[in-house]
């Protein structure tokens, strides 16, 4: 399969029809990856795919990152079908032409969820819980995918697979509460779950205003809970589930369970599903008149 | 004119975020009719329940409130149109949100209240301040952590004393 | 000083020892994952205030997630808070507490990095003094447990660093074998602690015995690079504008967790927390990986790319510390190779510069 | 530093008597920023006014907070003072403490600690009030109406009886609309003729009007008070000015088409006039069915024209016209399609030709039949009308015999969630009354009977005239039709008398169906190219349904007639010059001043997404480029039209980068507001 996929950005380098393609190659560790930009069709070779390849590479295509400043034309990109669903709903945000991208697909089997638990297979053990219902591993929009794609129903509804959020839903609001509590306490504001995210866009984040400072800089109580509250809130209906935010967490700290959750009240009450869609608009900027309202008096 | 109002131990801390159409009009047509309802609510004047942002509420939080109060035109009579829609979609995922959190969103009342419901404003606000001060004080945020802000107080109080 | 043995099934009762003296003490806490909550979760280990030596983690895992840094250098300090009221501002003092504190089984790497923020806070040299740093310093006694499982991303040796370093120590634990800890006091600070657990602790200490340990461990170490020609190399202005910075740095995402990391990394921002008219100051940590770090009112950033933000850091640790404060500013810990989201390996620069050095 | 003048208000004892106004005042002046304070009986009175002014003169005051009554109350006063008084009116605030503190509490001790607090907020809020200036706009003083039917033609009269110069644009060679296809209209029976021709040729003959007709909108862009408008004029093949309507050409064309206007009933040549009456009478060329135009044969139309006015070179033509207001007034159609479900057939022509093998095999298959004397009510009409085909006798469609019994059914595709629309078509009662009676005038001997649901006639004389058709001899069943067949050559009419619970069958010899009004089949087209609202039927929408009845969702668009909801004529007129007495008031001023309270865009922050502009409910935020010093394209961008917002801050909530910005109402403000929220509650 990777053959495949390396003749392929092979041939993409050699007509120019791409600059770079974004991939992954081996890591500094036998159980890391890392990501690579390969940019000369003898580089190809580094390109690897297997089930360490955690990153989710559409970050790189971010308008906020670095690419449209290097005068990149057309970027090939090697995409897990969780990573394809990134950048369509990146298209759908208008933070990118999909006549700037040329994807890679390849067909997935799932991923580590971390590196430190890599031991040279994959296995329930090990994998990420976001694949264990995944209706993309074969991947939705390819420009490129090896072998044939076979039809796929993703008609179902969007289902939380990380068994902590149900874990804490059973909680009592205090204990819920003394969870984050925890686990807060260890945020240190790096922001590395804003840096990591794809869907990270704006040119000056909320939390770097100064002027009014919604978010208290510091990473005392307030300034850590309304910057993770806060960071949920901007990724209701459009975080597409790589889970990168918390594996890059330094502190180990899961703020993915946030966006989990918030997935799954959208998908409950409007029936959104994140990034299968171009045009579709995500659920905080659209309404309809007979909207869920029993909280309301 | 009527009843004297009792003052208790703790008084919650409420502010409302309301919009200029409907509820704050309704608020001041209980001013006009002479009603009588709780003082513990401060009024946050917008034009609409379509712009109040989370952050408003989460700021009002921290800034030592004990509830807060969200309230606009009922549906379909938002003054835009739509405004009220949209608020209504956000403040379903905002309080799904606190809950997923664990702070208690029994603490937000969300209401539609329009220009002539005085009545029931003074409702809303009457019940939702019983409800808060049955609650307590919303401590959630200033627990284990010394607010030093709270902190600088006491001992401002010190050297006065 | 003198040197002792302490059993390490004992270590329990010294933490216990320890609390009953009125000192907080800060120890491992491991928070092993629950099998209910599924493959993400993973273990946490953090130095945490404990209350009892009851399941203490001494010892145990590597490396916790944070280091001292923060019980030295917090996260967020408020320097003062002031009011305004009419024409007049009034600044009031924020009360501080500085317990008298003692951090047990720091590794020494991290204990090692006592010594280079100690550098950049209170060193007489550096004409400047952190009061906040420096009362916590001198209340603060470490000490530090030598490692015995180094994992792949340590590189303390590459540092003029190992395993077993004392560098930054008051008091050094170190396992010899069987049950036996080897103790050795290092300053009059460790001397106290070692009074306080002066009915835990035996004899003397066999020197031979703590070296050859420590020696072992350090034939367990993989990552092994040579830092002695990054300085001049670095000197060397052409090679500011090498292409191995961007070549190497350009995945780099600018996400912080690094700098966060790193025992060493200090810098710090401050900023007005406004409340109305009244609000405080306050201190809290930032990051050179930042974009806004280095960006001008005026709109202009000189490090307006990514790698430069890397070579910033990689300048800071190899360059400008040995040059300021004459030693090492990397201690080789290896967390910001761990917590790198795109495995941006700092020593792999370390080879690329050793190789380029040697031509 | 700001200098901020507080000015408490006692409001006699209204405010006084709960709130210790003196401690307000102290406590306000030891609050920073603020240099000056008052606590004054009435502040509003001419005293308070002046003493109010005269501390923003003397003290040089930089904002001001007055604690009294509700902003709905002074606000205005107060501002409109400052702004005398040299300060910009949107430095000026109110802190409602009688409304929303003393005339709710009656503890004195807490009014007032309420107060303290409510004035606070206000004092932290206004030091990021920033001196916002209205804008000024220019104002094109031209009206631009769509639809030349009798909601056009009443809203361009008034208009242009003002003044206002008005353009019409009607996409049929004539103006009239649907009510000059009506014979008689209710309850009043005058003819529809008679009074729409005099307005018709008023229109054509006004110095201030012009009739752009044969001609449709294409685009319109631009925003309130700076239309521009794109009118395509279709070719007519016939010089306007030279033709005299001498009706030569009409008379001689060999050709014949179905005539539109007649609904189908009759033919009319390729060079036409819709009907005798039409305004302008110019006649235009089919181009679609004009051999000339097709295969250059015939043109015996120039032959015998006069005036030598026939050009068959001419081409269609596009004119740019700016306007400040849109009249959109383009009417409705009767539910297509309804025949079908009847069993009718809509009759290519009066007398029943041969069919051909395709139209055979559109018809209905059977049971249903040809049942060529099923009509809608608009067909009748035209049997009805003196000027229609039949000359006014009512003859029926399949072979001119005059029907003996005629079956009329209300309720045709409306109320009807299966087949047809939800709503109540409204004006069906009333026509179905008054078409029982024009037959009945008509045929004396006739028998009419009338299947209905409920009998809706809430109108100033509706009820007298149903009552009057009842007394004439209607039969009215209460109940529905199930089946139409055919019957020799009479119409089985299969219904039930839901009264007496018996099932009714009545032989007909025309059935004539009520049926619904719907919108114009392209007005969902027509919204988008006008930029407005519209709902699921494609009627569009009004700004607000109580209090904004003919504003559209954008600002300078306005709504007359049936284009916004079912109506009938009276409604019509009255909203079209409701519609007109709204573009006057706009055109009142010499030029447009929006309020500045609008949303502005930090360009450089704004990250594309568009999310603004897909909540805006005004379509007023623009995607721009934003260039660089060498004109290069360097960025997109958010904009916002201050003279399409109307400020309600969506765009605001929806912005993640905090980089649009509602002004009046800025994060800033409400940050400073809420963090000065927090004192001493008593």
């Amino acid at each position: 399969m990777i053959e495949q996929i390396r003749n392929q950005a092979r041939q993409l380098l050699e007509n120019g029809e791409v600059d770079v393609v974004i991939g992954y190659a081996e890591g500094s560790d036998p159980s890391r990856t890392t990501p690579v930009f390969v940019r000369k069709p003898e580089d190809v070779d580094r390109l690897i795919y297997d089930a360490r390849c955690i990153n989710s590479l559409p970050l790189y295509l971010n308008k906020r990152h670095e690419y449209t400043k290097k005068g990149w034309k057309k970027t090939g990109i090697i995409g897990k079908g969780c990573d394809i669903r990134a950048i369509t709903q990146l298209i759908a945000e208008n933070q990118l032409r999909r006549d700037e991208v040329y994807i890679l697909g390849v067909p997935c089997e799932g991923v580590v969820s971390h590196f430190e638990k890599w031991d040279g297979s994959l296995h329930d053990g090990n994998r990420a819980s976001k694949c264990t219902d995944c209706d993309v591993m074969i991947p939705l929009d390819t420009d490129f995918f090896p072998g044939e794609k076979p039809e796929v129903d993703r008609s179902g509804p969007y289902k939380v697979t990380s068994p902590k959020v149900a874990n804490l839903m059973g909680m009592e609001n205090d204990q819920r509460f003394a969870f984050w509590r925890d686990d807060f306490d260890r945020c240190f504001k790096c922001y590395a779950c804003r840096e990591v995210c794809p869907h990270c866009s704006c040119n000056v984040c909320i939390t770097d205003e100064t002027t009014p400072s919604w978010i208290d800089p510091a990473a005392h109580k307030k300034g850590v809970f309304s910057w993770h509250l806060t960071r949920a809130m901007h990724l209701v209906g459009r975080c597409t589930g790589c889970g990168e935010c918390t594996r890059a967490c330094p502190m180990d700290i899961q703020v993915d369970l946030f966006n989990q959750r918030m997935k799954e009240i959208v998908q409950e009450n409007y029936g959104y599903k994140s990034g299968y869609s171009l045009e579709e608009k995500h659920p905080l900027i659209t309404y309809k008149v007979d909207d869920r309202e029993d909280f309301i008096k | 004119m009527g009843k004297k109002i009792e003052r208790h131990a703790f008084e919650p801390k409420i502010m409302a975020f309301v919009c200029k159409w409907c509820t704050y009009s309704g608020a001041d047509l209980a001013g006009t009719s002479r009603m009588d309802y709780s003082p513990n609510v401060r009024m946050v004047r917008l034009p609409c329940s379509g712009r109040i942002d989370p952050q408003f509420m989460i700021k009002a939080f921290e800034q030592g409130a004990d509830g807060v109060v969200v309230s606009g035109c009922h549906p379909g009579d938002c003054h835009y149109n739509e405004g009220n829609y949209y608020a209504r979609r956000r403040n379903t995922a905002f309080r799904e949100l606190m809950d997923f959190n664990g702070i208690d969103i029994e603490r937000i009342e969300f209401s539609w209240i329009s220009a002539a419901e005085a009545i029931k404003w003074t409702e809303v606000i009457d019940n939702f301040t019983d409800k808060v001060r049955e609650l307590g004080p919303h401590a959630q945020y200033s627990d284990d952590v010394v607010d030093p802000y709270a902190e600088f107080l006491v001992q401002k109080d010190q050297e006065t004393a | 000083m003198r040197t002792a043995t302490i059993q390490k099934s004992d270590l329990g009762k010294a933490i216990d020892l320890l609390v009953q003296a009125d000192l907080r003490v800060i120890a491992p806490r491991l928070q092993p994952r629950l099998e209910e909550d599924g493959p993400d979760a993973i273990d946490v280990l953090t130095l945490v205030e404990v209350k009892s030596g009851e399941n203490h983690q001494v010892g145990e895992g590597l490396l916790p997630l944070n280091g001292v840094k923060e019980f030295l250098f917090a996260k967020h300090e408020p320097l003062f808070a002031y009011e305004k009221r009419g024409k007049k501002i009034d600044i009031i003092p924020v009360h501080h507490e500085y317990p008298r504190t003692v951090i047990v089984g720091v590794r020494p790497c991290d204990a090692a990095s006592i010594a280079s923020l100690n550098a950049v806070f209170s060193d007489a040299n550096a004409g400047f003094e952190d009061p906040f740093f420096t009362r916590r310093r001198e209340r603060t006694t470490i000490v530090t447990y030598s490692c015995t499982a180094p994992d792949a991303s340590c590189f303390c040796t590459s540092v003029d660093l190992a395993p077993d370093s004392s560098r930054g120590s008051d008091l050094h634990f170190t396992e010899i074998g069987g049950d036996l800890i080897h103790v050795e006091v290092l300053t009059e600070a460790g001397e106290a602690i070692a009074n306080l657990l002066e009915s835990l602790l035996e004899g003397e200490g066999d020197q031979q015995q703590r070296e050859k340990a420590g020696a072992a461990v350090k034939e367990k170490l993989t990552r092994i690079r040579d830092a002695a020609p990054i300085k001049d190399w670095l000197d060397n202005l052409d090679n500011f504008d090498d292409e191995m910075w961007e070549r190497l740095g350009e995945k780099c995402i600018g996400c912080g967790s690094c700098t966060f990391l790193c025992p060493t990394c200090h810098c710090f921002d401050i900023v007005d927390e406004n409340k109305g008219s009244k609000g405080y100051r306050v201190k809290f940590w930032d990051s050179c990986q930042f974009d806004h770090f280095t960006l001008h009112a005026s709109g202009h950033n000189p490090r307006d790319w990514q790698y430069k933000r890397y070579r910033n850091r990689f300048n800071c640790k190899f360059k400008i510390y040995p040059e300021k404060f004459e030693q090492q500013g990397c201690v080789g810990c290896g967390r910001c190779i761990r917590g790198c989201p795109v495995n941006l390996d700092i020593t792999e620069y370390m080879a690329e510069v050793a190789a380029k050095a040697a031509g | 530093m700001a200098k901020i003048g507080v000015f408490v208000c006692q409001c006699g004892n209204n405010i006084a008597r709960t709130v210790d106004t003196a401690a307000v005042a102290k406590d306000a002046s030891e609050q920073n920023g603020v240099v000056h304070v008052e606590d004054y009986k009435f502040m509003c009175s001419a005293p308070g006014q002046e003493m109010f002014k005269k501390a923003i003169k003397e003290k040089g005051l930089d904002a001001c907070i007055v604690a009294a009554c509700s902003p709905k109350m002074h606000e205005a006063t107060f501002r409109k003072a400052a702004e005398a008084a040299g300060l910009n009116p949107f430095k000026v605030e109110i802190a409602n403490i009688r409304e929303q503190c003393s005339w709710v509490h009656d503890d004195k001790e807490i009014g007032t600690a309420k107060s303290k607090d409510l004035t606070h907020m206000m004092i932290e809020r206004i030091k990021f009030n920033r001196p916002l200036e209205r804008y000024v706009m220019p104002l094109t003083k031209r009206t631009l109406i769509l639809g030349g039917g009798i909601a056009g033609i009443q809203a361009a009269l008034d208009l242009a009886n003002a003044g206002i110069e008005v353009h019409i644009v009607e996409r049929e060679p004539s103006l009239g609309g649907n009510m000059a296809r009506l014979s008689e209209t209710f309850p009043t029976l005058d003819c529809s003729q008679c009074i729409m021709t005099p307005k018709m040729v008023e229109v054509l003959d006004h110095p201030l009007i012009t009739v752009h007709a044969y001609a449709e909108l294409q685009k319109l862009e631009g925003f309130i008070g700076n239309f521009r408008a794109t009118i395509l004029q279709k070719a007519k093949f016939v010089i306007d000015d030279l033709c005299t309507g001498c009706g030569e050409c009409w008379e001689k064309c060999p050709f014949s088409v179905e005539s539109e206007f007649e609904m189908g009933l009759v033919k009319r040549p390729i060079i036409y006039i819709p009907f005798p009456q039409a305004v302008p009478t110019v006649p235009v060329i089919d181009k679609t069915e004009c051999p000339k135009i097709l295969k250059d044969k015939c043109g015996l139309c120039a032959q015998v024209c006069g005036p030598d006015c026939i050009d068959f070179t001419q081409q269609d033509e596009i004119k740019e016209i700016e306007f400040g207001a849109v009249i959109v007034a383009t009417g409705f159609q009767l539910m297509p399609n309804v025949y079908r479900e009847y069993g009718g057939w809509r009759p290519p022509h009066m007398t029943p030709k041969k069919l051909t093998k395709k139209e055979r095999a559109a018809l209905p298959r059977s049971g249903a039949g040809r049942l060529v004397d099923v009509i809608n009510g608009l067909e009748f009409e035209r049997l009805a009308s003196a000027s229609g085909p039949t000359g006014g006798q009512i003859r029926r469609p399949s072979d001119g015999k005059i029907p003996e019994t005629v079956v009329f059914i209300a309720c045709v595709g409306s109320r009807d969630c299966n087949k047809g629309v939800e709503y109540c078509s409204k004006i069906c009662c009333m026509y179905t009354a008054k078409h029982t009676m024009l037959y009945q005038h008509s045929v004396h001997h006739g028998k009419a009977y009338v299947f209905y649901m409920d009998i809706r006639a809430g109108g100033k004389g509706y009820e007298e005239f149903i009552n009057r058709a009842q007394n004439e001899g209607a039969q009215y069943i209460r109940g529905r039709v199930s089946r139409l067949s055919k019957k020799g050559d009479k119409i089985l009419v299969k219904g039930a008398d839901t009264l007496t619970g018996q099932a009714v069958d009545v032989e007909a010899d025309m059935v004539v169906l009520a049926t619904a009004m719907v919108p114009q089949g392209d007005a969902e087209e027509t919204a988008q190219i006008l930029g407005i609202g519209y709902d699921k039927h494609g009627f569009y929408s009004e700004q607000h349904p109580k209090l904004m009845p003919v504003d559209s969702s954008t600002g300078g668009i306005f709504l007359a007639g049936t284009c916004q909801g079912v109506k009938d004529i009276p409604e019509t007129v009255a909203q079209a010059s409701a519609a007109a007495s709204k573009v006057l008031a706009l055109f009142s001023k010499e030029e447009l001043q929006r309020d500045p309270e609008v949303a502005i865009v930090d360009q450089e922050k704004c990250m594309n997404c568009w999310d603004c502009v897909t909540v805006c409910p005004y379509l007023a935020i623009d995607r721009v480029e934003l260039k660089d010093r060498n004109g290069n394209f360097r960025k997109w961008a958010a904009q916002v039209n201050p003279g399409l917002c109307q400020g309600c801050g969506l765009c605001n909530t929806a912005c993640r980068s905090k980089s649009i910005e509602l002004q009046g109402y800025t994060n800033e403000q409400v940050y400073a507001q809420i963090t000065a929220f927090g004192g001493e509650f008593v």
